[in-house]
């Protein structure tokens, strides 16, 4: 009898590991209950990065299988299936990571009921690796599903002010797009008899008039998640009640599961669908960008600025794949990755100032850089990544981006007019905008308020919490080739699927 | 050898008067000893079979029973020092409180 | 030529390249990990030997190329690799852009050296030394950026060294962020500069993905091959990436629409200004254009909006120069008009006459600004000296608070207190001014003689600027140097120290000879970079233009001599009430005011782009996105209305149907079991028997059936 | 053949005999006293039944350590006479005659209903003997033997926690 573990399994259970060791500590030992949830995360992201040692970026197909029949009833045909592949891989090393430093940023911000508030980040860690593990499309549901309960309760219990406000908002408007996407599971896994997407994908067939609908539904639980514009307006309000380690789990992680559900199910189930739809997307994408800039620029909470920012880098995913080519679909991942680490990095830096100052408007502050060096400096780096600084990463992902969306604009190409990139790029001026006028909010100028002159700089756990960061923004920027070259055999042949199906799709 | 309907037979007698003994007796102690009894005529017949069908996974599973039931027991009687504790009494028949 | 057959087999050194920019980084690094514990001359001097070492390794590139004229691409890296997308970390190393290090590194070396004076001194009068540090790493960092800019062997990592460059200006501007007007302006100015540079490289990032889908790369090797071809398939794409291309040069290089930026630029610390801002950086457009030589040649009509978008920049900047008070502004708008000869140059086609005023320009123009610096300082330490000092506290008060040391009113006479930057910067003016034998006689004669060939209009132009160009510089001699002093300060002003002066004289010696580079009679320079460009055209010296341009400089140096060396000073002796700042302003009137006020133009743009701007995203924030879409379309919307259902479900079908069966229901269910507790005895062993009694009754069924 | 059923009968005479002892002595430690002979009879037959592993596991483990246990609460608790009388007057003769008619359905199972038992074979060399039941816990039931001393563990915590002294409650 064989007991070995496969590691997908093995990386997506594991913090229930964590869980069971949590669940026997007191109420009262929150330092145990705090190295408990980082050794748990930490050992995670240890064991992802096994699997990625383990990973064959030449190999295009799902890796590490695990495959085992769970619900065979009523011709139901639902399985245990897993695995990893070009299109997955990064975001698995993202969410372990982001997980960790999210509990090392909890250290001193959380000091209510630690030992729930890390069962919960340890049962969301888990719920966020499923969903990007599983390649059977009603663990998916589960998985995704499963997200939203930890999440909510990080809201609900350790949010701000209007909290639960935000919890239920959250709630509601994820649950009333997956429904539709239940809705359109149950229709595959009833009429093609399986829930297998990679079978689904090869089985193609799905009549063009359906696959429109089927896209729909899916799209619209992806896009709420997203979000896409006009379905984002969850996202301030989540994001701005979450605590600091959920506000970096939500951006950097759980947005991500809209873009991955895109790229995952409706490209490479519907591909007809997407080549037709692709220039509405687009079209919501750009309005995204452009809207988003806009309205982060005119925010007085900078968590708040730094929510809308969501909203018009994650229009810059959304254009990267839909353009369907290899340069946007790769800069679309990458870019997931970006703003996760971007993103993520800025609330953490949020986070640290709110934990200090208490208040989150951006006329409490100015010329911290003065008073804060080492915060000053970090903080710049970020920013610039954000808003796409050669030699940074956000620069690598949003160019591959453009240049894809503008190839895809030209004729031959599914967007059909380059407008959509020539408007895009008008984001990233936005973006210096809104991005450079928050620094200077913060930083720059005379310190104007007296308690902002005693504020502490920031101390070594959190130089530790961001340095990871600021190293992989470094590493992507100077030399993003590993990282693509982990994904660019799937996506090619992805598209390449995509191409043949819809050549053989449109009459 | 003798045959194994005989065997059957004696772990049936024994698992009835076992059932008897829960049925009947008021003593918590007794009634689990009679619990152990049932438990036992169950692996006899256990061991019967395993020997008729020439298969060691019934005494495998006897083992196992075996393990359960200590420890059943040793919970079980920590339970009944604990009732006896609070109720200085072994009696069943004094612990009604579902009484409708 | 005749160079390299001189020189026949030298030394060949094109693997160091890498080196010009791994000093400048080796550099930063080391100041920002040990800084802190670092002397503030060890900085110092570790930063310019920094630069210092890059100039030594462009000089050893300059002497290669001698033997070796083709010059060599060197890769390095692969960056970034899409499918049939692959950019290469390579350098070029050509005579185009070894001229670049060599200005980039010489004139960098040398106002790092100054900066180790005049940073000393600045930081202490802005009362922060802890930032002298940071001042040289992002110096060292902008070299770096520069020589990338320069040295790529692509136009994306060009665009690297581009937008990095952008950076460094933004960090520099904004040194002293909280200093400037209300405490931000010097932060503001820096955000301007960013974003205005950013709207160019919208451009230039659109020219980039154009040439990529229709090149298929990004080397300027194989670009430049291809050209002819692509020309004769997609006219329009050349077309649009080399205006796309101009929109990038035009935020780069401070050209009409996009300069508004750099006279704020000036908030940056003054080595910056003249380093970043006068030099080099401001010249990336100058050189993006005479790289893409290839590509502008085949598009004539785009030569032209170039060259008129140059033009047209040296007047009209020329123009502001002339209302302008601040010693530092009037040298910045100066530059933006230099660089329209330059840009005009090579938009004519003219690329070796607009390098070669780039490299005269970066001397004098360097020069220039540094010994305004020198200039400044001395004013500041008189000032500083007179505030700490109580017998001369009492007059000072009336200009105490608003004593600008930039100010050219509080100034005059300096040229008895300052001998050495007065002679300096003399002979920075009279390069500037073209007055021969200085190196921008030359220079720019070499591009008006083009322009006077190819272009009538830019010809015209850029004279009327070149007029104008020796009227402010006369003016702003005048009004420093000559005169009585206006203000204490002025008259207690001392000289530099030699760590400052020095540079200053090496660039006067540079500002004085840099036109032997290129003499008519030799064309030195013009061969030196036919080796990058391919054949070009030699302007054919012309006395009757040089005649010309230098008599209207001679006049307008009179005219300047005139009203500011004589009207003046007279002016001085009127009551202040009654005194016209500026002798300018009662002649000129309304037209004066325009030029102080730069034409308005900055206020034109708050009106029709960024007030628009701010207001439509406080209108989309607040209005669309919170109060429309958040508050009213879900709260009032969806989540009222589904209130509303739910109170119509739950108190007339709910309380008034399901709720009185189910009562009905209850009630019958509770009246039955009254019946039947009797059943529960609460005896474990009595539930057991039931139990029992069952498993008999089944396995008597399922035995017996 | 007839020593085996000799010695059937006897130690079935002697099962029996001690349950029913077990069943109706007044006495708690004379019931478990017979109990204790009740499984040292089972023992043996499964010895005749090729069990020889898990005789001795029986007598050690319930014979032994069990039916020890048993004693010792027995003790401890006391010998107490419960009141005479029960509250439920049917659930003796109840009792009692579903046990009957248990035995009865048993019977008429294993004697009365043709059922074709497969032919016994004897025994092969080896078989339960302790390293054939080792082999085949430790290959193939590891998982469930290590689920086993889990379970142990959690009896013996439980224990522990239900008859340990009520400390008073700190504060959480």
């Amino acid at each position: 009898m064989n007991y070995y573990i496969d590691p997908l399994t093995l990386v997506t259970f594991f913090p229930v590991i964590g869980i069971v060791v949590l669940l026997f500590l007191r109420a009262d030992q929150k330092v145990h209950a705090r190295w408990v949830a980082l050794i748990t995360s930490l050992i995670t992201f240890g064991i992802s990065l096994a699997i990625l040692a383990q990973f064959n970026p030449a190999n295009p197909d799902l890796q590490m299988v695990v495959n085992i029949p769970w619900i065979q009833v009523a011709g139901w045909n639902i399985s245990y299936f897993m695995g990893v592949d070009g299109l997955s891989i990064l975001l698995i090393l993202l969410t372990t990571l982001l997980t960790s430093l999210s509990i090392l940023s909890t250290w001193t911000a959380v000091q209510d009921r630690v030992k729930e508030f890390m069962i919960f980040f340890l049962f969301l860690e888990m719920g966020m690796l499923g969903v990007f593990l599983a390649q059977d499309l009603f663990l998916f549901y589960v998985f995704w599903e499963f997200t939203l309960v930890p999440m909510y309760m990080l809201i609900g219990i350790w949010g701000g002010k209007r909290r639960i406000y935000a919890a239920i908002k959250f709630f509601l408007y994820t649950m009333a797009g997956s429904i539709l996407m239940l809705l359109a599971i149950l229709w595959l896994g009833i009429y093609q008899d399986t829930f297998n997407v990679p079978e689904l994908a090869a089985m193609g067939g799905i009549p063009p008039n359906l696959q429109f609908w089927l896209f729909l539904a899916f799209g619209a639980a992806f896009a709420i998640k997203v979000p896409m514009w006009p379905l984002h307006s969850w996202l301030p309000d989540a994001h701005v009640e979450a605590p600091t380690a959920g506000s970096v789990i939500l951006a950097g992680v759980l947005l991500k599961m809209g873009t991955y559900g895109f790229l995952r199910f409706n490209l490479q189930l519907f591909p007809i669908a997407s080549v037709k739809l692709a220039p509405w997307v687009a079209a919501l994408a750009v309005i995204g960008i452009l809207y988003g800039a806009a309205v982060s620029y005119a925010q007085k909470d900078v968590k708040k600025l730094v929510a809308y920012s969501s909203v018009s880098h994650l229009g810059f995913v959304m254009l990267g794949l839909f353009a369907l080519n290899s340069q946007g679909v790769q800069g679309g991942i990458l870019q997931m990755i970006n703003h996760g680490i971007s993103t993520g990095a800025l609330f953490l830096i949020v986070g640290m100032l709110y934990e200090r100052r208490h208040t989150r408007d951006m006329d409490a502050f100015g010329g911290l850089w003065k008073v804060m060096p080492i915060y000053g400096a970090l903080t710049l780096i970020v920013v610039l990544s954000s808003m796409g600084l050669p030699g940074l990463n956000g620069f690598v992902g949003e160019f591959a981006i453009l240049l894809g969306s503008w190839g895809a604009g030209l004729p031959g190409g599914v967007l059909g007019s380059p407008w959509f990139t020539a408007l895009a790029a008008l984001g990233i001026i936005l973006a210096a905008v809104y991005l450079l006028y928050m620094f200077q909010k913060l930083f720059l100028g005379p310190v104007t308020k007296e308690e902002n002159r005693v504020l502490s700089d920031i101390n070594w756990r959190e130089i530790l919490t961001l340095a990871p960061l600021i190293i992989l923004i470094f590493w992507i920027g100077l030399y993003p080739n590993p990282f693509l070259n982990l994904m660019s055999a799937s996506v090619d042949q992805l598209l390449n699927a995509m191409q043949t199906a819809a050549v053989a799709g449109i009459p | 050898m003798v045959p194994i309907q005989y065997f059957i037979g004696l772990s049936a007698i024994l698992f009835t008067i076992g059932i008897l003994g829960v049925l009947i007796r008021r003593n918590a102690i007794i009634i689990f000893m009679s619990v152990e009894l049932m438990l036992n005529s169950a692996n006899l017949a256990f061991i019967t079979f395993a020997r008729m069908y020439q298969s060691l996974d019934g005494q495998v599973f006897v083992f196992f029973v075996m393990a359960v039931a200590a420890a059943e027991v040793a919970v079980g009687l920590a339970l009944i020092v604990a009732i006896f504790r609070n109720k200085q009494s072994i009696d069943v028949d004094q612990i009604n409180s579902l009484h409708g | 030529m005749w160079l390299s057959e001189a020189v026949s087999s030298g030394p060949q050194f094109f693997y160091l390249v890498p080196l010009v920019v791994l000093f400048p980084v080796i550099g930063l690094l080391v100041n920002t990990a040990f800084g802190g514990r670092m002397s503030e001359k060890a900085i110092g001097w570790l930063a310019s030997a920094a630069a210092g070492l890059s100039f030594v390794v462009a000089v050893l590139l300059g002497i290669s190329l001698l033997s070796y004229p083709e010059g060599a691409v060197v890769p390095i890296v692969d960056w970034i690799t899409i499918g049939e997308l692959n950019i290469n970390w390579g350098f070029q190393v050509d005579t185009l852009s070894v001229t670049m290090m060599l200005v980039v590194a010489g004139v960098g070396t040398l106002i790092h050296i100054y900066s180790i004076g005049y940073m000393h001194d600045d930081v202490r009068f802005q009362g922060d030394p802890g930032r002298y540090q940071r001042f040289f790493v992002f110096m060292n960092l902008f070299i770096a950026m520069m020589m990338i800019l320069v040295s790529a062997d692509n136009y994306l990592m060009l665009f690297v060294g581009w937008e990095g460059v952008g950076l460094c200006s933004y960090l520099l501007i904004g040194f002293w962020y909280d200093k400037g007007e209300n405490g931000i302006g010097n932060a503001v100015a820096g955000k301007k500069a960013f974003i205005a540079n950013r709207i160019g490289d919208f451009g230039f990032i659109l020219a980039a993905f154009i040439m990529f889908w229709v090149f298929g790369t990004f080397e300027f090797n194989a670009v430049f091959e291809l050209a002819p071809e692509v020309a004769s398939l997609f006219p329009a794409a050349i077309v649009a990436i080399t205006l796309l291309m101009l929109v990038g040069v035009t935020g780069k290089s401070a050209q009409i629409p996009l300069f508004v930026w750099l006279p704020d630029a000036m908030a940056g610390p003054t080595p910056v200004s003249a380093l970043i801002h006068a030099a080099t950086m401001v010249t990336a457009g100058v050189y993006l254009i005479t790289r893409s030589a290839a590509l502008y040649n085949l598009v004539p009509q785009v030569q032209n909006i170039v060259a008129l978008v140059g033009a047209a920049t040296a007047l009209f900047a020329a123009t502001i120069a002339v209302g302008q008070f601040d010693i530092k502004k009037v040298l910045a708008y100066s530059t933006i008009s230099q660089l329209g000869f330059m840009v005009a140059a090579v938009g004519m086609g003219a690329y070796v006459a607009g390098m070669f005023h780039l490299v005269t320009h970066a001397f004098f123009k360097a020069l220039l600004f540094l010994s305004a610096g020198s200039v400044i300082l001395g004013l500041e330490h008189a000032h500083h000296h007179m505030e700490h000092n109580s017998q001369l506290k009492l007059p000072m008060d009336e200009n105490d608070l608003h004593f600008d040391p930039q100010d050219m009113r509080n100034m005059g006479g300096l040229r008895n207190r300052m001998k050495i930057s007065f002679w300096v910067y003399l002979i920075g003016a009279i390069a500037l001014t073209g007055i021969p034998p200085l190196a921008g006689f030359w220079s720019k004669d070499e591009i008006l003689t083009d322009a006077a060939n190819f272009n009538p209009l830019a010809y015209w132009m850029m004279l009327a600027a070149a007029f104008l160009t020796a009227f402010y510089m006369g003016r702003q001699i005048l009004m420093v140097w000559f005169g009585k002093p206006r203000s204490l300060p002025a008259e207690h002003a001392n000289e530099s120290p030699p760590i400052i002066t020095v540079p200053l004289i090496i660039l006067a010696a540079l500002a004085a000879t840099g036109g032997a580079l290129n003499l008519p009679m030799w064309h030195t320079f013009t061969h030196w970079l036919e080796d990058s460009l391919g054949h070009l055209h030699a302007a054919e010296f012309s006395l009757q233009i040089a005649g010309l341009s230098s008599f209207l400089v001679l006049a307008a140096i009179f005219l300047a001599w005139l009203l500011y060396g004589r009207k003046y000073q007279a002016m001085q002796e009127l009551p202040p009430d009654k005194r016209p700042d500026d002798p300018l302003r009662p002649i000129l009137g309304p037209v004066f005011n325009a030029l102080n006020h730069k034409w308005w133009v900055d206020e034109l743009y708050w009106t029709i782009i960024i007030n628009p701007y701010v207001s439509l995203a406080h209108f989309l924030a607040d209005v669309v996105d919170w109060r429309f879409w958040h508050d009213w379309f879900h709260d009032t919307v969806i989540v009222g209305g589904y209130n509303k259902l739910t109170q119509v479900l739950s108190i007339q079908i709910d309380l008034g149907v399901i709720d009185a069966v189910a009562n009905k229901l209850g009630d019958s269910v509770k009246r039955a079991a009254a019946k039947w507790r009797v059943i529960e005895t609460g005896y474990v062993r009595n539930y057991a028997l039931s139990f029992f009694i069952g498993v008999v009754l089944i396995l008597g069924y399922l035995i017996l059936r | 053949m007839i020593p085996d059923m000799i010695l059937f009968i006897l130690l079935a005479i002697v099962a029996v005999t001690s349950a029913l002892g077990m069943l109706l002595s007044r006495s708690a430690v004379y019931s478990a006293l017979n109990l204790v002979l009740n499984f040292g009879t089972v023992a043996v037959l499964y010895l005749l039944l090729g069990a020889p592993f898990i005789a001795l596991a029986q007598i050690t483990v319930y014979a032994g350590a069990i039916m020890v246990l048993f004693l010792f609460v027995i003790m401890l608790l006391g010998v107490e006479q419960l009141r005479k009388g029960s509250a439920l007057p049917w659930q003796q003769t109840l009792a009692i005659i579903s046990g009957l008619l248990l035995l009865a359905l048993t019977a008429y199972v294993i004697f009365i209903r043709p059922m074709t038992l497969p032919q016994v074979s004897p025994t092969q060399l080896g078989f339960g003997t302790p390293g054939a039941i080792g082999e085949i816990l430790f290959n193939k039931y590891l998982l469930p033997f290590e689920v086993t001393s889990v379970l142990l563990l959690v009896a013996m915590i439980g224990a522990i926690v239900l008859t340990g002294k009520r400390e008073p409650k700190t504060k959480t």
